[in-house]
């Protein structure tokens, strides 16, 4: 119990996705304009790393290990993440329109999302049984969301700021980006990797 | 008693003095008034004189164009010498009797003093409406339509607005003061009018003398006095209602909405002419203050008398820089010393150039100034910058529309940002746009 | 290697699979000339067509619910694209530029007050109907810079707003946002304008203003069919008359309130507008 | 044309004004950080007078070459660029040299305000912008603590390392705090320590912040609500196990808490608008700042949590609203 609280703090805080591993940028730049938006492609982000850890880690140890197939884990992966977000992408333009729009092509962007790539490579990586790759996917997609959310709160009052001609659009927002990660990088140390 | 005040307000300092304690003089009548068709919230009143000729005081000039709208009267005998376009407070130019003082003041037709018991409350509506009543503290909303609330709305609570929170002014003081009588009389008749239970009388604690010569007849005629502790915005209706009842007022709604009816004093006093002698409003009391003014006074100033007028007969230092009608926080600053003094004037403030502030508005440093001092709980600073970047629809979530444009925000603002001048803007804005779609 | 393609070939038929059956139940159909059109719009989001954006417009002009003509930046090209798309025919309206109606600058025009406040035109002109006497002036605090979304209008050094006429597409937002109906749209071929705004009788203007249009109606007796009377003003009747009468007319305005502009906005009649302004001060 | 009489003024109400300003407030600050400056340089000596005085002066300089360059009007009269610099100063060692000084100062003008669009408008705190990216980037200079020599302005420096770090690598090497910390010593509260300048005298801190305090500067709120979440979590940690975390005490008077909790923290531009947001923020900064001094690899959390409250605080804005006076609830829309 004790280890999956750590594996999630870890995954939130310690080791941010976004902020501290650095995948997942381009979501995270792309719709953060908005915090709803923000948080709409946060609550994507987790459906489809849930899901795809669950399904990723079910292929590796029932259909990749046994049959010494290690070597098509990339591909196989991609595979499987890239179907999910396909149908992920499906659901909500038919369940929630607007959402959709304000997603925009961002939703396809998951596809080739290498934050949920990277999240099933982990899992295998370090060993974690389906329970610990289950709450590892879910915690890094809580630090995506909440990486995207804080982003989109200081996206919205860069909004207003008379910031300089040359700074002005992506600079700036780099620079935040850069500043956010500066205060992630506290949290360093606080769970032993 | 532990009384519930209203979140927020500020302090702005209350420069009464000079006029507080004085004795209201009468103004002497000016060569030419120029009474506006238009002094009252709702359609202006239609002229029903012409150039050319003699009317008599309190004669009828303008007829009451529907049921939000109130008559006008002649302020004093004389000729009427044009109905044309004249500057008026509100900075346009707007149709008014322009009328020339004879100087023999000769009533039109006096009434029989009579009590008020003996009329039915039709008949005091009536004589209330036919006497051009409007709210007398800045908003000059008719009164017959506020006494007359839609079916279903029950009154059980007057309130007498003697809380004259702005600055300088001391015009409802002076009311209080020297037509006590009158005003107890109307609160009856409102009362009777409204069928209210409770009456109040809201006052400041800065008034500790007008409490204790009103504590005795208060106890008499079982009416409760609210002394209230000092703070700008209390006369602000909302803030007044929760003050003294500890009801607050919906957003959407009015004060009838939670069964309370708020008066200012010289509305009051002036209401109780009408009914008890039929005497229409041709006069009312005004502060004439402010730095650049000699002999700061309060003055009983027939309607129509230009505000130069006003300024010559009390002096100014020196040519004023900002000539205010109102108070200082709520009231607006004229173009021209030719506007007159209309129903809804409670002072006119003159200030030289060196008494106003010069510096100019800054960055917000985001330091919640506004925020606290807002008496009505907004976030006055993210309204403005939305207002200032047209997002109307943000501007109207953070409740811009429920702004009361007391002035507090701007009044603290180290920034000195104009706050309420693009709150306004945003209000005004939005049901611009609600009025289109 | 045999291991490898089935893997991958049954992982790929159960994703085909899935993804088929998820596009049964979860289709959406969208038109496709909505996303044809938003090809087409402008795309700056300028609100001129009087929707939220120019997806909104693409949707509402599949649904037919809006005229095909509304795009004001996209101009005749993008209405011609937009007709063939949706099947309609249209008749072409000729591009169309914005013009700032007044010369009234503080050497020409009184002011009516010192205003102190907010830096935009709007909210000033709820103080007491704005700080310029003439109330059809241009107040020059720029509320119509500011919301121009192609930076085609500017303050010039006169304190007056000036529309850059290269870069005006003629989306009509700033004579929405002018609280005084300063600016005006005119077809975008033409150079002369009457730059006044002021319909009020020559005594009222005189008193305001020494560049605003008297009425005194020389222009119509010179040139009666380039020029015709709105009131106490005069008015271009754009496309009509001949170059030399209007060019006679413009030189007899006593107050030199018609005036033919060049690209940049700025007067070609005369050598600048410096010497307008030593002309007709007194 | 002249108009034909003297023109009045007409501006928007109110006309009348508080007579607060923006450089007032700022100077304020400045008067209540002056104690705790002077008493960095009874212990601390020369080395901290030229700390503080490059980075007051660089910040000024800097901002004053930045509004040139950029053909903006020169705002440094407004007293927050020195308050800025003054606050950096405060979160160097006594020891940096010039450069590093310099580079704080000028980080945290152009990178931690100026890019923004200046006053009013830095989503995070200047000063701890240029702590943070110059411990990151300069962990050496920037940890290289001096002991404190009260009066003696020209000694040597002696290297020493700050309570916090000493007692996080005691816990880390032998599992249990160093006798002399499991005690509250009083010679913490007066700054006799190593540390940065400006955090190390809690008592010349305190005695400005109850001035800011009274002079309605600063509201009682973030400061309030910051030391008491350190002060419950770090007691519970220390009824937990004493030998491992230290007393509360000592949590609240070593390091930058106090320093952090009554200027940065309370800075009015990163920080929220409304009481509750401000309670929010200053509890959010408490469990951030001993989150990271008791279990993360940082001795010191105060820069860093209130780095990531200033993240948070566009969001505690956007859903911490007051609810207007006669609404039923906060958004009520019409």
């Amino acid at each position: 119990m004790k280890s999956l609280l750590l594996i999630m703090v870890g995954a939130v805080f310690v080791n941010n996705f976004v902020l501290a591993r650095f995948l997942g940028l381009c979501p995270f730049l792309g719709v953060s304009k908005k915090v709803e938006t923000a948080l709409g492609m946060g609550m994507a982000v987790t459906f489809v790393m849930v899901v795809a850890s669950a399904c990723t880690w079910l292929l590796q140890y029932l259909v990749l290990t046994p049959f010494n197939l290690d070597y098509l884990q990339t591909i196989a992966f991609i595979l499987v993440i890239a179907t999910l977000v396909q149908m992920v992408e499906m659901i909500v333009r038919k369940s929630s329109p607007v959402l959709y729009q304000s997603l925009g092509i961002f939703l396809p962007l998951i596809t080739t999302n290498c934050a949920v790539l990277g999240l099933a490579v982990l899992n295998i990586q370090r060993n974690y049984s389906f329970v610990q790759s289950l709450v590892f996917a879910f915690g890094a997609a809580l630090g995506f969301t909440l990486a995207m959310v804080l982003y989109a709160g200081l996206r919205e009052r860069l909004t207003l700021c008379p910031v300089p001609r040359i700074f002005r659009g992506t600079p700036i927002e780099l620079i935040t980006a850069g500043l956010l990660a500066l205060a992630f990088m506290g949290f360093a140390g606080l769970v032993p990797n | 008693m532990i009384q519930p005040s209203f979140p927020g307000g500020t302090h702005p300092p209350g420069h009464k003095t000079a006029t507080a304690d004085a004795r209201s003089e009468i103004c002497p009548l000016p060569a030419e008034l120029v009474i506006p068709l238009a002094q009252h919230v709702g359609a202006p009143a239609l002229p029903c004189v012409t150039a050319g000729q003699w009317v008599a005081r309190g004669q009828l000039v303008g007829r009451a164009n529907g049921f939000v709208s109130v008559p006008v009267h002649a302020s004093t005998s004389g000729l009427v010498t044009a109905v044309e376009p004249r500057p008026h407070p509100c900075g346009a130019d707007l149709p008014a009797v322009v009328l020339q003082p004879d100087g023999a003041d000769t009533w039109a037709d006096e009434y029989q003093k009579q009590s008020f018991h003996v009329l039915s409350v039709e008949a005091m509506l009536e004589r209330i409406r036919e006497a051009g009543v409007v709210g007398m503290g800045g908003a000059a909303f008719p009164t017959h339509v506020k006494l007359d609330p839609p079916q279903g709305k029950v009154i059980d609570t007057v309130i007498v607005n003697a809380v004259e929170c702005e600055p300088w002014l001391t015009a409802d003081r002076r009311v209080l003061l020297e037509q006590t009588e009158k005003v107890l009389t109307g609160l009856e008749i409102l009362q009777e009018i409204s069928g209210a239970d409770h009456a109040y009388i809201g006052l400041e604690d800065n008034q500790p003398d007008v409490a204790r010569l009103l504590a005795p007849h208060c106890q008499k005629r079982g009416i409760g006095l609210a002394v209230l502790p000092t703070k700008y915005p209390q006369g602000a209706e909302r803030q007044l209602i929760y003050a003294v009842t500890g009801r607050r007022v919906p957003a959407r709604g009015l004060p009838m909405d939670v069964g309370v009816l708020v008066q200012n004093v010289g509305t009051i006093a002036a209401l109780t002419d009408a009914v008890t002698r039929g005497r229409p409003l041709i006069e009312r009391m005004v502060t004439i203050s402010g730095p650049a003014v000699v002999r700061p006074q309060n003055l009983r100033v027939r309607i129509g008398t230009p505000v130069a007028h006003l300024l010559e007969h009390c002096g100014v230092t020196e040519e004023p820089a900002m000539v205010i009608l109102g108070g200082p926080m709520m009231g607006s600053a004229q173009h021209t010393p030719a506007v007159p003094v209309v129903r809804g004037t409670s002072g006119v403030l003159a200030f030289r150039r060196q008494d106003l502030p010069t510096t100019t508005a800054g960055p917000c440093v985001r330091c919640g100034r506004c925020v606290n001092a807002c008496p009505m709980n907004l976030q006055p600073t993210f309204i403005a910058d939305f207002a200032r970047r047209d997002e109307l629809e943000l501007a109207e979530r953070f409740a811009a529309r429920n702004c009361i444009e007391c002035g507090s925000c701007s009044f603290i603002c180290p920034a000195n940002i104009p706050l309420v001048q693009s709150i306004r803007y945003a209000k005004g804005a939005i049901l611009a746009r609600r009025r289109r779609i | 290697m045999m291991a490898a393609v089935i893997c991958l070939g049954s992982l790929g038929f159960v994703a085909a699979l899935l993804l088929g059956m998820a596009a049964r139940r979860f289709a959406v159909t969208v038109d496709p000339r909505q996303v044809a059109l938003m090809d087409i719009l402008a795309g700056a989001n300028c609100g001129a067509c009087g929707f939220p954006g120019c997806d909104a417009y693409a949707r509402a002009l599949v649904a037919g619910t809006a005229k095909p003509d509304l795009c004001r930046p996209g101009g005749a090209e993008t209405l011609k694209r937009i007709a063939t798309i949706l099947g309609v025919a249209v008749t072409e309206r000729p591009p169309q530029i914005a013009v700032v109606r007044c010369q009234g600058d503080l050497q020409h025009a009184r002011l009516k007050y010192a205003y102190q406040g907010l830096q935009d035109c709007r909210a000033a002109q709820k103080l007491a109907r704005g700080p310029k006497l003439c109330p059809a002036g241009c107040l020059g605090l720029g509320s119509c810079v500011q919301h121009c979304p192609f930076d085609a209008l500017a303050i010039d050094s006169r304190g007056l707003a000036m529309v850059n006429r290269s870069r005006c597409t003629g989306c009509g937002l700033c004579v929405t946002i002018c609280p005084r109906q300063v600016l005006a749209l005119a077809p975008a071929n033409e150079t002369i304008h009457v730059l006044c705004n002021n319909r009020e009788s020559s005594a009222r203007v005189k008193s305001y203003c020494n560049a605003g249009c008297l009425g005194c109606r020389l222009c119509v007796r010179t040139a009666p069919e380039s020029f015709v009377m709105d009131s106490f003003l005069a008015k271009v009747r754009y496309g009509y008359g001949e170059p030399s009468t209007m060019a006679e007319a413009i030189a007899r305005c006593p107050h030199h309130c018609i005036l033919n502009l060049d690209e940049q906005g700025n007067n070609q009649t005369l050598p600048t507008p410096h010497s307008v302004r030593e002309r007709s001060t007194p | 044309m002249e108009p034909r009489t003297p023109l009045l003024i007409v501006s928007p109400s109110p006309h009348l004004h508080a007579g607060l300003t923006t450089r007032g407030m700022m100077g304020a600050v400045l008067l209540a950080l002056l104690p705790a400056a002077a008493t960095s340089i009874y212990l601390f000596g020369l080395p901290a007078l030229r700390v503080l005085l490059i980075c007051v002066v660089g910040s000024v300089a800097m901002e004053a070459l930045w509004q040139k360059v950029a053909d903006q009007p020169i705002t440094v009269r407004d007293g927050s660029a020195a308050l800025t610099g003054l606050l950096v100063a405060f979160n160097l060692p006594a020891s940096s040299p010039w450069w590093l000084s310099l580079l704080g100062a000028a980080l945290a003008i152009v990178v931690g305000k100026q890019v923004f669009g200046g006053l009013g408008h830095n989503p995070f705190n200047p000063a701890l912008v240029a702590r943070i990216v110059l411990l990151i980037s300069f962990p050496s200079a920037m940890t290289h603590w001096t002991a404190p020599q009260p009066g003696r302005f020209l000694a040597d420096a002696i290297s020493a390392a700050t309570p916090l770090s000493e007692s996080q690598s005691a816990v880390m090497l032998t599992g249990h705090l160093p006798q002399h910390i499991i005690g509250f010593s009083s010679r913490y509260l007066l700054g006799n320590m190593p540390g940065c300048l400006g955090e190390v005298s809690a008592l010349a801190l305190l005695l400005g912040a109850l001035f800011l305090l009274w002079w309605g500067v600063i509201s009682w709120h973030i400061p309030i609500s910051y030391l008491g979440t350190v002060t419950l979590l770090s007691g519970a940690f220390w009824l937990i196990d004493p030998s491992r975390y230290p007393h509360p005490a000592f949590h609240l008077v070593s390091g930058g808490l106090m320093l952090g909790a009554c200027y940065m923290a309370t800075d009015l531009v990163t920080s929220p608008l409304t009481s509750r947001g401000m309670l929010l923020f200053g509890c959010g900064c408490g469990l951030f700042t001993v989150l990271i001094r008791l279990f993360g690899s940082y001795p010191e959390g105060v820069a860093f949590s209130i780095l990531l409250m200033n993240a948070v605080t566009p969001l505690i804005d956007r859903y911490v609203v007051p609810r207007p006076f006669g609404m039923d609830r906060s958004r009520e829309l019409a």
